[in-house]
This record gives structure tokens, C-alpha cells and sequence, in this order.
């Protein structure tokens, strides 16, 4: 099996879908003849030509209407947004319009449009290269949202995206597109060839939206993260030696409620771990589901860990990010409460 | 620190109780604007976006280059879609009034942008209009019974019950989904149009908004991607001089003209009398051909005035002066071109006065079978439930929860 | 004691801070001559010249942007969006820069601009005209966001956000701008000057920021909520003959945890209510947050009402809303569940 | 599909591997624009949108009715800020490669643009910068050991801790903070300029983006916004034919100039040598000029060469010729100003190398005294709690109780 990290299974993804879609085209910011700044969809335009991969103008804005444009014409449009920081010129566009569109004409009209983004800090990017802004997507009615945790995923997950006739907004944790990251920045970089999910097939093949993924199984308690933090609740259950069961949610939007209910129920105890800031983050809505469907089986309250409620500092990254330390900290408070 | 203010604030040329004021609006006779090429480069026919196309002169005969020479079939066929929009917007109208639908929009003053460019297109030119281009789906054919069941919300209601009245929709007809935010469609048009260039199809897009809505973020990235990527598209500010109570200076009008952003971005400008059927009819057919001869977009501003209020949550008498229209040196496109028709022998009095009663009968007619579909309070009703389709096109697990919730909710009643 | 309705306070403390400081200016679509598209502006133009009352491009993009940057030159911009429905082109400014201006320029510049903003549905808006997306802006770190859901506490909230040296969101719950509304829609109309907080003070006065209100007091169970759905709440809870408290949360940021966990852990039950669309509302965080404070005390769970996760359809509006139906139920379920 | 389509696709003049083409650029010989007053209505002055403004001819004497007849003095202060950006932008490049900042922009090339126009300036007119601007702190005297303090993140950096390095502000200066967010500072200096009008001063606004950004609707509010009210702001398109790895007929320049967008608004546009010192002072005079008369806005395209990567990021040889720069027209605006002012017999090339060793000595002098409050990694550290702050003006509670929490968890370690 081909050993790939996360940029190239998303490469091989849209390697892939424009080989075997006519109607699938590829647009945004460098994209094209340079391969995307974080080298994305490198060749894509020397092997299918300037009218299939498109380098488009810098207006996130622009880029997402002529994508439901396209879309409503009939092709496949999967736009690039180079930074996630950098999608709120385009949230009329996709709030109200690629969200709203089969809806409101009655199901005459959709625009199957898929926006990639990367997302998500620790790569010294500062207040305008961190941002995690899934939760302003998960609450708008119409849209997927998809967040991949490894290569495997990621390819899989892309591929349905661009088959899938409703609009999808894919993040891509870019701290990850390299290989997995426990959050300890001191630490050698780790490639993806050394992970089981680093093995991807070279052709077609899907990960089903709406479905998460027990990342690891475990008993004492449920850890319910998505991206990059995946990884860091890992080796922070590790380190506490807890047979935590860790869910990678996958999907936002439609939520596996069930996956993630039915193992809380089980294990009594759950700790939620995003990287976006905490107040009114995509955790509330978790913490929120669970707590209604498995009131009476918890034996401790739901924690939350994320980012703090501060734009992503450049100076104090490691201080901002929610590493092993401050997840360890809630998974200790969780399995001590009685 | 008021006294001191040295900004600028748009003039608003008449207000109520002043008199009516049009000096503002840069006019030319009829028949003066040269017609170039239609593959001219921009760049040599900017004057086409400061002058003013027109054909219909003030003895109503038609003259100069751009006069389309249309046959007088055609133009009583326009004539019968724009008393159509009208008969059929006076009827809407005072049925809001009476609460029978909640809420109604206007094209009076219009009508013959969407007509006579309705007609200059092909049926597979794709439209994306605004909430003031109804006229269209009367040249492309959909029986004035459809729309009213959109008004009434009704069981035959195309949006399902989903969206306010006038935000109709026509797959069949390439007529696309209307949005209440304003200008949203216009670069979605352009995309569609690169799409429809991708696949090499000589089809051409077309879109539509307002004065005041030019002034969003998507007027420009319609413009700048269109020039980008030379997309065959028709993109058209209907300059009706009114957004709601705001003057058009407000959006930009009153330095230069709408028509001149084109040129701006290199992009053919058109400013033409929307209120002449046939300039409208010609520089449509111009800026078609030249989308499919591959030399890309045209922005053209029709010059008209929304003789009626901006909806029925409005009142114009408490922001411009009552007779305004009255004194609107373009005039109104119904009346040109029944005495242009007229002035050809094709057309009298007396058919004009048929032709209005036949069509008050004809909506008459339709209002009478569309409520027998239903209407908001009475009469058969589409199934609340169907809120919850067509959010996605599979309707997800926590849809199907609320759903079963409302039927619980409905139940207990 | 004058009687005002929602607009005439609106206008009363626009018209206060206009004669009090001269650096206020009002801006926005239709809102100087005219006087606003829902009358909040009337007159205002009139009495302080069109100078320090603009209208506007349509561009909401252009209307906070601008204001930003009067703000940044020592003028107190009051911008109205017409509906909050429009408010997502003005988004990524909100996000990007009014948030952000303080903190990223090391509080040497700040932009104190209120944007007000008409919310929610019930008056046969459809899509487009109904919306209530405060979660989108409370998830944003750096804006305080607002909902009064009577005209004393609009009036004084408006002047304290106009005072108020960081930016403020100002949602006004259209439906009850003219009286207060229980949810019943064929009900005839009860105008302000039949409720006590109707009577409004011409003058200065201030309603703190950053503080919920007992709109009742109560043992029962406690009813978080804000808006409209204050009156919808406690017509529910009337209705069912229940000892209610119920909190008005009037602020999402800073929210006051304070009084709204100290309320649930005394009554040990909580059910939640909002308009909006439920899943990832503003709900979601109040739901884990109360979760997280007061699990020891619950005794049953949070329970959500709020808009369906649907567009608001323009046909079935009463069948959108959460009325007192929806209500009840959930506060039936949570007295209850043992 | 594919083979059939009839999109256009701007064209890139040369790739890597390709010989230097710069055909595309309208260019025209130094004097010959003509200057009108500055008070001449925008639809009179269309061509200095088209045309090229310089001053500073092949033989680097300065012509043409746009010479500033500056003094000599004032050349050689320009020569030292130019220089003085171009030393320091040198070594922070170098001193990003060895990892002791994390991030860098040069603005190789453009020195010219914010030197001049910072000269040219009243120190009262406010500036909304793009991240290419560093200039204008040299020349409003900002020590460059406080940039650097900013670069490093470190105990005097005046963004706290918080921002990437560039992104550098100033409130004294009157330097607006920068943004990541590209173009969003230029509606926001047009609501500056609209609030010195509502004020009554006389202050200006000045902005600057690049031609990949004035694709972002922001160009457009501002343009809007500054045609309506006629707002004292001068809004600068910096054209360096890149953004990024993506040229410049992709942001619209392929088939209009930039300055076009103007006129398209009825604002004076002016189209002028960036890499020409004196044109741009001049075009900047005059421009503040009419602002300052109450005549308005002006968009300024300035036409120059990204001479060095987009940032510290970027590898230019993937996707542009290595020897481009060499072959750009309008050459190099340090070399081109040094000559002028060595024609005038008023520098030579001692005088020069002397004063880049000075400077140099200065930089280095200045990075070491930076590094002693601290760098990302060693040294002299900000209180990571300071990220807490600033985020409102006040804490709120749900902060203080975060706050806590991480001097908790670094308590702990
Ligand atoms: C994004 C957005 N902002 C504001 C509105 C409210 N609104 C609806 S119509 C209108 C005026 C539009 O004027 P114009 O574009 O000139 O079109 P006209 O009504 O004259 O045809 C406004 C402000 C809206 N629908 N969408
Ligand atoms: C809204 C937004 N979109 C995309 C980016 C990423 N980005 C940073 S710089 C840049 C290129 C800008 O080019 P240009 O405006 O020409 O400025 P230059 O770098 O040439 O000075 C891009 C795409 C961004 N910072 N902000
Ligand atoms: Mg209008
Ligand atoms: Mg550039």
C-alpha cells in the first residue's frame, strides 16, 4: 500500500475524482500553475490543463459564487480557500446562498460545491493563519462540514465530498498535513509513514460522510475530538495510562449522534477536546447533545477542552494551544469526580 | 463640530413636496449613440457607457443605428408580456392589500427591460434575476397560474411554501432561484457563465440587480471575474433611481454613471433608455452576440424609474415628491410602445383596450384556479413537514428526529 | 412615566447619546431621511442633519468598514444592517478587524461601533427576513453581543453599548418591537404600554452589559432565554401552572454564568429556549456550560427548544417557531423526569 | 470537454525557464503626461488613469510638468529611508533564515512608494498600511530596533506578543495596525477620511494594497464609499505584477490599468512609476492637494516589481523567471534615485557605499540591542497572560477564569 501524507492523499483525491468526473473542476488562490501554497494540488494543472484547475482572482468572496455558479451549471467545483482565516469574505456566499439553494427553490436547484480549507494553529501562523472556525459552519443549516484526523481519511472523506450532491466545507488541520502531531512541538516532527492510517490507496475508494470513527477503543471514559486532536488526546490518555475510548468525530455536520451517545452511555464519563476557541465552540454542541441523551448514565460532568476565548497569540502558541497538559488536566478532573 | 463638516452628501434631487426634479439625468436624443461592432474592443467604445442608447424618439418612431427592426409581430407580442406584467402586478397588488398573500413587488416602470431582453435571448440562455425581472417568466411561457400559487404559498407552490411571495423559480425554463440578498446572483451568473465557456456551449448568462444593490461586494466580483475570465455573460444595473427611499447618488450614480464600471475593468459598457423597448431589445442582441463570439461581458444600465412603491411594506409619498413619474422625462415603456405600434398602423386604441381586458380576465381567471389550490389561511395546504426536505437532499437523522417531534407537536392540537 | 415601544426607545436613546456626545454619528441603509426601514431612526436626521445621520450604500461590507475606521478616527458609529439576515457580508469585517483591532494592535487602537441589527421571525419574513444568528457572533472572541427583550432594557442597553469602548452587536427581536408577543399568533396584539417595562425614562440611563435579568422568579425549574422568547417562556410556563424562574440573558457576551448557574443549581432542573436553529446555537453553550457548573445539582436534563434545524419557511411559520407548545412539552418532560 | 473550451485564461508572460517579457506594460516616456490642476474634475483627467506618470527620464534627469523640484536635501533623505528599508529588510531576511524570527516580507523594489508618499505626506494624514509599507515608519522616525522587537515577539514588542512579525502599528505615528486579512484596510481608511470631513480637519487617509488584493470586495466598499462622500483619502493600488505565484492579469490587470477602477467611479485616477521617487511625490502632492480642497479621493496605481519573494514562505523561482527583476522596464528605484541625485552633483558613489555601511552598522547595532529584550526562543519572555488582555478592554469574567487556568497549567510544569 502507498505510503502518503495527508497533502498528497488530497492531491490523490482530487488526482482521482478529475480523472474520472469531466465535470469536476478545481479553482482558488495559486492553485493552479504553483500547486496551492501548501503544494495541494501540485500538477494537477499540468496533467489536466488551466480550464479544469483554475487560479482565480484573491476574493473568497468571488471564488464561492461562481463556484454555485458552475455548480448550478452542472460542473463540480471544489474551491480552494487558502486559510480558513480567511473564508468570512465568502460567508454570504455560503450561508446564504450554497447552503440555502436546493431548499429554497424547492429542490429545482443545487450546487454541489465543494470549499477546502486549511485550519487550525501551531504552525506559527499567528492570529490570521491558526483559526479553527468550524462551529460558525456547523451551525448553518444546508452545509457538511467535515474535518479529517489522517491521510487515509482525508482522501476518502474528499472524494465522497466531491461525489456527494450537497454542498461541503472541508477543513484540513495543516498542522497535521504533514504527520500526526501529539502537541508537543519539541518533539521531532513524526511522518505519516510511520501511522497505520498514513497507508492510502492509490485509487477510488470513500469514507462515508456522517460517520465517526473510534480512533481507539476504551472503556473508563470517552474522549470526543476531531483533527489534530486526535492526536493529542491520544498520547494524553496515554500518559495517564486511561483506557479512554477516543471518538474522532469526523463530520460535523450530519453528526454521528449515535456513534458518540451510544459510547458515553457506555463508558459514563467524556471529555470533549476541539482547538477553536472555547465560548460557544463546536464542543457546546456536543456537550450539549450528550447531556441530553445520556443524562443518567454520566457519572461526572462533561468537560470541555479547547482554545482559549483569545485570538491564536504568535508569541505564546504553546501556551494557547490545547496540549497534553491541559487535556490530561480534564481527563484527571473527569475520572476523579464521583 | 456638525457646522464644520466638510463631507460630501448626495444631493436627493426632489423630495415631497418639491417639485420633481430631473435635471440630474445625462440624456441624448434618439438615434445619436453610435453602434459599433459588437466585437469592438472595450476599450474603443467607452462612450457607449456614458451616452444613452435609445431608438424611440419623442414622435415615437423608431431611429438611428441601433433601431432592431424587429417584425410588428414581435413587438405586439412585447406589448401583450408587458401588459401582461402589468395587468397581472396591479392585480397582486391590491390582493396584498386585501391580506390574501403577505407581501407583493412591483415591476411597474420595467417592464420592458425583462421583456424585450427575454425576448432578444434564446431559451437556453441562462437568467438570474432579480426580484423585479417577473416579466421574464411570462416570455418564457409559465402560465401566470404558477406564479400566483408561488404568491399564495399554496400546494402548488414551486419553493414548497418556503420562500416569500415573488421569489419564484424555473428549472425548465433556466429562470434560477431568487435570493432576498440582494446581488447575490449576479457573480453566480458569471460563474455559470465560465461553466457554460468550460463546457463550450454558446450559451449565454444573464443577470440582474437593482441601482442600490450594485453597491455590494458581489457587483464587483461579478465584474472582475467576468473580465478575469472573458465569461459570456450580460450583466444589467436596472437604474430605477430609487433604492426603497435612498436616492441613487447614494450608491454611486451621481458622479458617474453604473454603465462606466465596466469600462473600469475593461469590460464592454452599455447605458441605454430602459424604458424603449427596442434600444433594450438591440443592445441585448448586441451584447449576446458579442458573449458568443467569445469577446465576453457587457454591463449595461438601463436607465428606467420604479414608478410603483419598492413593495407593499412601502410608501414612497413620504420620501419623493407624488408626481415624480409623472414628470420622468423617459416615460413609461407601455405607453412608447403602443404609440410607436400605433404610429406603424400595427396597433389602435381599441386593441389596446381589448387586449387589457382580455388579460384582466385571463389573471382574473388564474387567481380563481389558484386558490382553489390553497392560500396562506384557507383551503388545502402543503405539509408542514415538508420544511424539512431538500435542506440536504437525504434528510439526515437529526431532520427526521425534528420532524418526528412536529408531527407529535401537530398531533396534539 | 412616559410608555414607549421597542422602536420609540430604540430612537429615545440613539436621540440621547446624538445630543449628549457629539462623536455619535448613525449610519445605514435608508436610515437618515427616511428614518429606517422599521422607523428606529425616525426623525433623527431631522433634529442632527444628515452629517451625523447617513445614509448609505447598500453594502453592509462598506457600512462596518467604514464605521471601523470613523470609530478608529474618535467618532461612536451607531451602524444599522436593515435585517440580521444581511448581516453576513459585513462579516468578515466584524470578525477580522472589530474584534480583532484591540487586541492584535496591542490596545493601541480600538473601534467602538455598535452594529444594530433586527432579528428573529414571526412576522411572515420567510427565509431571509427571520433570522437569529447571535451564535455566530458569540463564538467570536472580542465583540460583546446583545439581545434586550423589552424597550426599558433596549434603551438602556443601547446607551450603555453606545458608551461602551469595546463593539457591541445589537440584536433587536423585530417581533416584539411593537408589543409583547407570547407566541400566539391569532391573538390580537397587546401593545408595550400594557407591560411594565414598557415605561421608559426620556433621559440618560443605563442597563448593564454583561448582566442577565430574573425576568420571574421562581423554584420549579429555571428557563434560560432571551428575546422574544422571554414572553413565549413565561406564557408556556403560566400556562402549565408551573413556579418558573425565568432569566433573561439579555447579554451572550460577557454572559452572566453567574446568575444563570446560581439559578439552575437551586432549582436543579433547566430547559433552554431560543429561536434560532438548534443545533450548534447559542443554546448549545449555555446547555454545557450550565452542565459543567451545575451537575451536582441536576436533576434532570438541559432540554433545548429552539428553531428547527431548517431554513425558516415562509408557509409554516407557526410550525418553525418554538411556541408555547414546543415550550411546554420540554418543560413538562424536564418537572418530569426523575 | 475539456478540449472544447472556450474560457479564457489571462497569460502569464513567462514562466521559469522563459526569457523576461514584459510587453504588456503600457508604458510611455518620462514627462510627457500632462498635469492638470489638482482641483480638475475626475471625467476631465480620465487619462492619467491610462497613461504612466514619470518624472525621471533614461538618462535620470528629472522632466515633465509632474517634476516636484524637491531640494536636493530632501532626495538624499528619501535615499537614506529607501536604503535604510532596503538594509534592514536584508538582514531580517537572512536573520529569518537562521530561525530566530519565524516570518518576514521584504519590500525589495516598491521602497520608492511608501518612501516618497510618506514624504509627501503631513505626519497628521493617517495611514493604513499594507504588510509592504514598512518604509513609512523610517521616514516618520520610528527607531527600527522597535520594529524588530515586533519581528521578535519579544518583551518591547508593541503588538504584545500577538501578531506575526510585520505586522507592525503604531497610534502615535498615526500607522494603522495591520491585518492578515488582506484589503480590509481600505474601506476602513475611507471611513477615517469621511470622519476628518464630519470633524471639519483637514487630515487625509492614505492607503495602500497590492493588485492581488484589490480583487477583495473591501476595494470596491472603498472605492464606493469614497466616490459617495467624496472622502479626503488617497487609495493606492501597489501593481508589483504579483500576487503570490499568481500574475497580475488574474486580479483584472490584463485588460485595464488598475488606476481604470477609478474614473469607472467617477474618483480621479493616476497611473504612475512607482519605482520613479519623484513621480510619486508628485502624484502624492497632488493628490493630498485635492483631497485637502475638498475635490475628493484619488486612486493611484503605482507601477513597480516585486523584486524578492512574496515572504520568507516563497520560492519565486517556481513560478517566474529568476532574471525578471533584471529585465523590469522601470528598473530600480534606489538605483534610479541615486543616479539623479549623482547627475544633480549632489551624491556619489562614496557617499553611497559610505552611507550603506552606516547603515548597516545601524541595523546591526539595533538588532543587537533588540535581541537583548528578548527573542521567540531565548531571553526575556512576555507574560503569556498578556494574551488575555486587550481582547476586550476590560476582562470579563469567562478570561480571568482562563487566565487562571493557564497559570495554572504553567505553574504545574
Ligand atoms: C444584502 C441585503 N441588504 C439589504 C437588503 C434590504 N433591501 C431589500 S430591497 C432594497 C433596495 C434595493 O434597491 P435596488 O437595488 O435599487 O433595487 P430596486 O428595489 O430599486 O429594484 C434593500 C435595501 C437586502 N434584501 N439584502
Ligand atoms: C483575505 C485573504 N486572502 C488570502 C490571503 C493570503 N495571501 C496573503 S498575501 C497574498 C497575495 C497578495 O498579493 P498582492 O495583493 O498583489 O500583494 P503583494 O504581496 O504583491 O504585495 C495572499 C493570497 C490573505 N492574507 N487574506
Ligand atoms: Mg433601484
Ligand atoms: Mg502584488
Amino acid at each position: 500500500m502507498p505510503q502518503m501524507n495527508m497533502i498528497q492523499a488530497l492531491n490523490s483525491a482530487m488526482d482521482v475524482m478529475l480523472g474520472r468526473d469531466p465535470s469536476v473542476v478545481i479553482m482558488g488562490e495559486d492553485v493552479g500553475y504553483f500547486g496551492g501554497v501548501f503544494r495541494c494540488t501540485e500538477g494537477l494543472q499540468r496533467k489536466y490543463g488551466e480550464h479544469r484547475v483554475l487560479d482565480t482572482p484573491i476574493a473568497e468572496g468571488g471564488i464561492v459564487a461562481t463556484a454555485i455558479g458552475m455548480a448550478v451549471n452542472g460542473l463540480r467545483p471544489v474551491a480552494e480557500i487558502q486559510f480558513a482565516d480567511y473564508i468570512y469574505p465568502a460567508y454570504d456566499q455560503i450561508v446564504s446562498e450554497l447552503a440555502r439553494i436546493r431548499h429554497r427553490s424547492g429542490g429545482e436547484f443545487s450546487a454541489p460545491v465543494v470549499v477546502r480549507t486549511p485550519c487550525g494553529g501551531g504552525i506559527r501562523g499567528g492570529q490570521t493563519h491558526s483559526q479553527s472556525p468550524e462551529a460558525l459552519f456547523a451551525h448553518i443549516c444546508g452545509i457538511k462540514v467535515v474535518m479529517p484526523s489522517n491521510p487515509y481519511d482525508a482522501k476518502g472523506l474528499l472524494i465522497t465530498a466531491i461525489e456527494d450532491d450537497d454542498p461541503v466545507i472541508f477543513f484540513e488541520p495543516k498542522r497535521i498535513y504533514n504527520g500526526p502531531f501529539d502537541g508537543d512541538p519539541h518533539k521531532p516532527a513524526v511522518p505519516w509513514s510511520t501511522h497505520p492510517k498514513g497507508e492510502v490507496p492509490d485509487g477510488h475508494y470513500t469514507v462515508p460522510i456522517g460517520k465517526a470513527e473510534v480512533a481507539r477503543q476504551g472503556s473508563e471514559l470517552t474522549i470526543v475530538t476531531y483533527g489534530t486532536m486526535v492526536h493529542v488526546s491520544e498520547a494524553a490518555a496515554r500518559g495517564l495510562g486511561l483506557d479512554a475510548e477516543i471518538i474522532d468525530v469526523r463530520t460535523m455536520v450530519p453528526l454521528d449522534t449515535d456513534a458518540i451517545c451510544g459510547s458515553v452511555a457506555r463508558t459514563g464519563r467524556c471529555v470533549i477536546v476541539h482547538e477553536a476557541t472555547r465560548f460557544g465552540g463546536f464542543g457546546a454542541e456536543l456537550s450539549a447533545t450528550i447531556q441530553e441523551q445520556c443524562f443518567w448514565n454520566l457519572q461526572a460532568p462533561i468537560l470541555r477542552v479547547a482554545g482559549w476565548d483569545t485570538p491564536y497569540p504568535h508569541a505564546f502558541e504553546w501556551e494557547y494551544f490545547p496540549g497534553q497538559a491541559r487535556v490530561a488536566r480534564a481527563l484527571k478532573a473527569v475520572m476523579e469526580a464521583a | 463640530m456638525v457646522s464644520k463638516s466638510r463631507l460630501h452628501v448626495p444631493k436627493t434631487p426632489a423630495r415631497p413636496g418639491d417639485q420633481p426634479d430631473f435635471s440630474y439625468l445625462r440624456l441624448s436624443p434618439a438615434g445619436k449613440t453610435p453602434r459599433p461592432d459588437s466585437t469592438a474592443p472595450a476599450s474603443e467604445i467607452r462612450y457607449l457607457s456614458e451616452g444613452l442608447v435609445r431608438v424611440l424618439d419623442d414622435a415615437h418612431q423608431a431611429v438611428g443605428p441601433w433601431h432592431p427592426h424587429l417584425d410588428a409581430k414581435d413587438l405586439q407580442v412585447g406589448l401583450r408580456h408587458m401588459l401582461l406584467t402589468r395587468v397581472f402586478d396591479d392585480r397582486m397588488q391590491r390582493i396584498q392589500r386585501s391580506g390574501k398573500i403577505s407581501f407583493y413587488m412591483r415591476s411597474m416602470g420595467e417592464e420592458a427591460i425583462s421583456v424585450a431582453m427575454g425576448m432578444a435571448l434564446r431559451p437556453t440562455d441562462m437568467a438570474f434575476p432579480s426580484y423585479r425581472n417577473q416579466a421574464l417568466y411570462f416570455v418564457r411561457g409559465r402560465p401566470v397560474v404558477d406564479l400566483m400559487c408561488q404568491l399564495l404559498s399554496n400546494t402548488r407552490d414551486m419553493c414548497k411554501g418556503r420562500q416569500l411571495p415573488v421569489m419564484y423559480q424555473w428549472r425548465e425554463g433556466r429562470i434560477f432561484s431568487i435570493s432576498g440578498n440582494l446581488a447575490t446572483q449576479f457573480p453566480q451568473a458569471v460563474g455559470w457563465a465560465m461553466a457554460a465557456a468550460i463546457k463550450g456551449t454558446d450559451d449565454v448568462a444573464v443577470s440582474w440587480l437593482g441601482d442600490g444593490s450594485s453597491a455590494e461586494a458581489d457587483f464587483h466580483h461579478a465584474l472582475l471575474f467576468a473580465s478575469v475570465y472573458q465569461a459570456p455573460v450580460i450583466l444589467n444595473v436596472v437604474n430605477n433611481q430609487w433604492a426603497i427611499s435612498t436616492f441613487q447618488g447614494f450608491a454611486g450614480g451621481e458622479h458617474q454613471t453604473f454603465a462606466a464600471r465596466g469600462p473600469g475593468f475593461g469590460i464592454a459598457g452599455v447605458r441605454v433608455d430602459g424604458n424603449d423597448f427596442l434600444a433594450v431589445h438591440a443592445v441585448t442582441q448586441w451584447a449576446a452576440e458579442r458573449a458568443r463570439l467569445g469577446r465576453g461581458p457587457t454591463l449595461i444600465e438601463h436607465v428606467t424609474y420604479r414608478a410603483a412603491a419598492h413593495s407593499t411594506s412601502d410608501d414612497p409619498s413620504r420620501y419623493r415628491p407624488k408626481d415624480d413619474y409623472e414628470r420622468f422625462p423617459l416615460g413609461d415603456p407601455v405607453e412608447r410602445l403602443k404609440q410607436h405600434l400605433i404610429r406603424l398602423n400595427e396597433w389602435s386604441e381599441e386593441r389596446h383596450a381589448a387586449l387589457i381586458a382580455e388579460l384582466e380576465e385571463h389573471v382574473a381567471a388564474s387567481w380563481k384556479e389558484a386558490v382553489s389550490y390553497g392560500t396562506l389561511s384557507d383551503g388545502p395546504r402543503l405539509d408542514p413537514r415538508l420544511m424539512f426536505e431538500d435542506v440536504f437532499k437525504d434528510m439526515p437523522a437529526h431532520l427526521a428526529r425534528q420532524e418526528a417531534e412536529l408531527r407529535a407537536e401537530l398531533e396534539q392540537k
